[in-house]
């Protein structure tokens, strides 16, 4: 059995991360939030389930579907919203909007576009800790159908060959877009590919936070240990359109009515009560708590201001001495920022391969 | 003449070259069930099938690079990329090997493929999709590259495009898709390097191409003519090779130009046609060309700082008059 | 046992192999071929037993490495020494050298720089037969290390999925330049790879040319009954270092006289003669017909002109109703060039997916 | 001063640099045991151990952005693309990732990463090996474009591409690792966006950067010296930013300009100045602004095609004698 406390925190976690959705999908339809949108309803316990397997000082990352992963690491609500409404008071001033969340204070390192294109940067992050000799991990989602893209195959060859301790997970919602992934992929099971870099691939119910988190604590403490990379595939389910101009004409009513019942939040839910761990009444509660941040967050966005137009010259390349933007600082006047500083000085002691004794033979040249 | 949308200018430029050639065929991403992302490629899954509409996984590179081993063996893919954002991933495909593969095998081969998406901003998307691409193609020679602004335009470019034995770069407007114009039915075709006047007037020529034309151009001409200056509005739409002639004819008699392309300004497209412009017209001109282009920065997703990045009327009624010394 | 004309063609076009490709090597030794130059003695058996295996209407292509497929498919010596010599008188007017042979008549299709840049190309080809409803196979091979590049993910699995008539060779020379396959590769053996992609993949001994025909007739018969691609995994060795200017030091000597011993020329000498399909005598004799064309073949590049200057400019794009060039007619004045003439009028009969029915109920949507 | 080779100067500056700071690595293909390619990182593995010194496989889009990753998170990598023909298909990772993360971050990013290797024609490689793609990259804000002409400037441009906190892209010369220059020793940093006056002159200035300065530009004023033509010579080396001042300082003299490029002009960084010169400095010139650059096609294997295709000391003759109006 899970501690109590660690129980509670998911189900508050998953309900504020739908309630957040909730509430971006409606401002979306005010058209308070513009261009793409890209909702995570129905995926809460993939994020919520790793993420409480990590330490706040492992690194997250994501593609566009990036609202709930920095929400659920502690990031601001109220700043998110302000980012997807485009406003001075987002996490970047509203020049990444929905697509691009960044939370470096809470270790959450992107919100990227490009499909697959954050794969590598997921293996240069790890490749960086191990290289100083942090004991940290990286994580990496992605969709199922982002595993088609060239990078995964160029990326999982070293990071399995350098062992870089990087965990990354395919969160198989079995859409790309419109596109079944079973329509376009030679292997849809996903994480059946791992063999193909010897790389360690497992596969778990990710509506399931329980087994979500278990298994995630398991290949963490694995990848910790120094064993290399893991491939990890959530199979799951988005309750929305890909996007909020995607009415999804391309699933029947039924698959998704189906694919409700097993919705991530009703199951612990269900779990929490059952196992006595909370009452309905006090679940109500917290979600009721969900909702009041959420207003909260809106009411934050509506009021913050449009960027500067001057910020239209800004931070496009980093100007001599100038030093990086604290989003909570510069907003919220936060004092308790913990920054990440990164060592100057230190010693490099991984030795990426053997070293290598050259041949007496072989200055003579072979062939 | 029907009035139809940019989009179904072109679903009707790739149904008519499928119905006619059975060679043609569509590949990229839900351009088949989905009906395409923008909905240009609507209805012809289930009247070509799925061997000639298909639907790919998200592997621009090896799709792009499948396009141009079909177009080897005498195919004529159209291959579609969602934008040309993504289709940066596939670039090594389209210029080490669509550019070069006539050339490499001394005329022995040819490579008739379309490579055809949105570019320029989308709206609201921030930096990673917002970006008009087209210098970075109409460097490479072995490529010919078009940007139809209008309907009529994208029909009879994209035809002329799937006709040619050539690997044509074919860059859509992603704001234009719902743009409605007249449209010939049926053959309506528009050869590849010929420019149109889109105003014709006397005192400035302003040239530009894709979405800028109606977005911001004519919309400017209109504010001058008000001002009574007479602005000729060139629309190039093809942009390698450009009607050189079409530019000299107004220089001549405006000697004055104004270059507006959505895109960035530095080794923009504007930049060569200043370049050649100021070197072919040098005698011809009164004042320097001046260029009206998106700033020099990211674009960012915030709705006022994505409006002030962006070309608008007013900088270029401003670009005018210093053009005209006024 | 095999056809004892049969193993006399092999061996004959290993040794015409093997002949010019020394003959290339010493040319680059004066300077008459520059650039870069890669050679491909000592894999010769993969390229012959391989091409044995195929119909004249089939159709190969392959990396940098390049000289001896089209070579052993009937290019004519003489034509592709002037390509390397950079002359009139090449396949390709001199314009394409080393890296960039095309012999579109006997169905090479190049010659391609950037590592792994064919592997797309292949499948490309192999989609336009099935779409045609062709007998035909494409080959494609390519290095150990080009393995690497995210095409091949991108590629197999398209090429798996839509179980395109492709067969892709990986020559596992085990070295990608300087590089060691061991050393950047998580899954040195590339062929296993294949299961990623639900695709068949196969391993042989890359040289006994007797094993690659056998293995590959089998594979090609497979694919053209339309299973599907294959991946197969020749493993041999290249004698040389990786081009012309690599000393190729990072092998020592011992290494290179070991494989050597596994000459497949040599090999499938001492089988013809034991097996009295031929004398040592009637071998020489092949063996010295092999360096009589090649002779011929130099003086063919060497007495051949510069292209004209005009030509900088020719072969860039196609010209209104420009033709093709048929470098054996125009070089040669051959009158019995079969140029490919491919169908303008067809019917497409192939369905890649089964036809979608669509539901009633989705039509309106369904989230 | 001691004379040494253009590898061995940008070698010196890695070498220094990793000496210096712990955060520098380099990463690429035959980069450790190999020494290089071209024999740029000579010695280095050797020195600095298997995780600062890493041979990669053949994966440039991954390895490029795996280094975005680690200069995200405080290291500084240097990335070796074995040329720059290969590294078209590691632009995503590059022009998508690391010339936008500082901004789409709002500031919370740097991304301090050096992507360097050899760009133009290697001699006699034909077309998909003889690219000078420059053009490509100064378009794309976010990034620093770099390209020494000379051992020194090698060096200390290389520092200080290793020292800035952006994304520098860093092209050096195919031709050029064997020639040699004088190189001070230790400390010698070259400010990025620092043209240097290669040869002072009056009648005309010649503007160019990387290999052309010593393989055509400089002959090509010597020779027009010996007719009298006072030619100065500006060897641009930062592509992006570009120096504006040393350009107009010299054409407020000269009057006169001609760009020499050794990659295509479509488009090119070329057409970029001209279109500067033309628009900020249109009274000072007394002639258009002319270009040498390569021509408009695929680079050829035979030996007189390839020569005809590249820039010359005598097409720059010829340009400077047409500006001059002789
Ligand atoms: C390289 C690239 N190609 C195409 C797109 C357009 N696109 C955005 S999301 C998407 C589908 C991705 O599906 P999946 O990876 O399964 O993630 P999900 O949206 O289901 O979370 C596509 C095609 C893109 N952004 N980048
Ligand atoms: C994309 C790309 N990266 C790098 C190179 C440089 N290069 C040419 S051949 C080669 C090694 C390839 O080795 P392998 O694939 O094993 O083939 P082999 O040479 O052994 O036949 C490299 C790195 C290139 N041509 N293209
Ligand atoms: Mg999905
Ligand atoms: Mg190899």
């Amino acid at each position: 059995m899970h501690p109590p406390d660690l129980l509670i925190t998911m189900f508050r976690k998953m309900v504020l991360a739908r309630r957040f959705e909730e509430k971006a999908g409606q401002a979306y339809g005010q058209k308070k939030i513009q261009g793409f949108c890209h909702l995570y309803i129905g995926q809460e316990a993939v994020a919520v389930g790793v993420n409480e397997a990590l330490k706040p000082t492992d690194w997250v990352m994501t593609g566009y579907r990036d609202h709930v992963h920095p929400l659920i690491r502690g990031a601001d609500a109220g700043m998110l919203m302000a980012e997807l409404f485009g406003r001075d008071g987002g996490y970047s001033k509203g020049k990444g909007g929905s697509m691009h969340f960044f939370d470096i204070e809470h270790g959450f390192y992107g919100g990227y576009g490009i499909v697959g294109g954050q794969i590598p940067l997921a293996a240069g992050m790890a490749f960086a800790s191990k290289y100083r000799g942090e004991d940290r991990v990286t994580v990496c989602s992605f969709g199922d159908a982002a595993a088609n893209q060239g990078a995964l195959h160029e990326t999982f060859n070293m990071a399995a060959k350098w062992k870089l301790p990087v965990l990354y997970v395919v969160e198989n919602n079995r859409y790309g877009m419109g596109t079944d992934i079973a329509r376009v992929s030679s292997e849809p099971d996903i994480h059946k590919r791992a063999n193909a870099w010897r790389m360690r691939g497992e596969g778990v119910d990710g509506m399931d936070v329980l087994k979500v988190y278990e298994t995630a604590k398991a290949l963490i403490e694995w990848i910790r240990a120094g064993n290399g990379p893991v491939l990890l595939e959530a199979y799951t389910y988005r309750f929305r359109g890909h996007s909020m101009s995607d009415a999804a004409t391309y699933r029947t009513k039924d698959e998704v009515e189906q694919e409700k019942q097993r919705d991530p939040i009703l199951h612990l839910r269900a779990h929490l009560v059952k196992q006595k761990v909370a009452t309905e009444a006090q679940l109500d509660a917290i979600d009721e708590e969900g909702k009041a941040i959420v207003e909260k967050a809106l009411a934050f966005a509506e009021a913050s201001p449009e960027p500067p137009l001057e910020d239209v010259y800004t931070h496009h390349l980093v100007e001599d001495g100038e030093g990086d933007e604290q989003p909570r600082a510069r907003v919220l006047g936060a004092t308790d920022v913990k920054w990440p500083a990164f060592p100057e000085k230190f010693d490099v002691t991984w030795e990426l391969e053997p070293r290598h004794e050259p041949d007496p033979q072989q200055k003579k040249g072979a062939a | 003449m029907a009035e139809i949308a940019y989009r179904e200018a072109l679903n009707q430029a790739l149904a008519e070259e499928m119905q006619r050639d059975p060679r043609v065929f569509l590949m990229g991403e839900e351009v088949a069930r989905y009906n395409g992302a923008y909905k240009v490629s609507q209805g012809l899954l289930d009247r070509f099938g799925s061997a000639r509409v298909v639907d790919t996984p998200i592997s621009e590179l090896g799709f792009a690079g499948l396009g141009v081993g079909a177009a080897m063996v005498g195919l004529r893919p159209v291959i579609e990329m969602m934008t040309w954002n993504f289709a940066i991933l596939a670039m090594d495909q389209i210029v080490n090997n669509a550019a070069k593969l006539r050339h490499m095998s001394g005329g022995q081969l040819r490579c008739p493929i379309v490579f055809r998406g949105p570019g320029g901003a989308g709206g609201r998307l921030s930096s990673q999709h917002s970006q008009a691409l087209e210098a970075n193609y109409v460097h490479f020679p072995g490529l010919k590259v078009v940007a139809p602004g209008t309907p009529a335009d994208a029909k009879g470019l994209l035809k002329s495009a799937i006709r040619d034995e050539n690997p044509v770069i074919f860059i859509e407007g992603e704001l234009l898709y719902g743009t409605r114009g007249e449209v010939p039915e049926g053959e309506h075709v528009v050869p590849i390097g010929l420019a149109e006047v889109k105003r014709a007037g006397t005192d400035v020529t302003i040239i530009t191409w894709s979405r800028m034309l109606t977005a911001c151009v004519l919309p400017a001409a209109e504010a001058l003519a008000a001002q009574s200056v007479s602005a000729e509005v060139i629309d190039l739409r093809s942009l390698r090779p450009f009607d050189q002639e079409a530019i000299s004819r107004s220089v001549k008699k405006t000697n004055r130009v104004v270059i507006v392309e959505e895109g960035w300004g530095f080794a923009g497209v504007g930049a060569h046609l200043a370049d050649f412009i100021q070197r072919e017209l040098f005698d011809e001109l009164d004042a320097p060309v001046l260029r009206v282009h998106g700033l020099d920065v990211n674009m960012a997703y915030a709705a006022n700082l994505e409006r002030a990045i962006q070309p608008s009327a007013e900088r270029i009624t401003q670009a005018v008059q210093q053009v005209l010394y006024r």
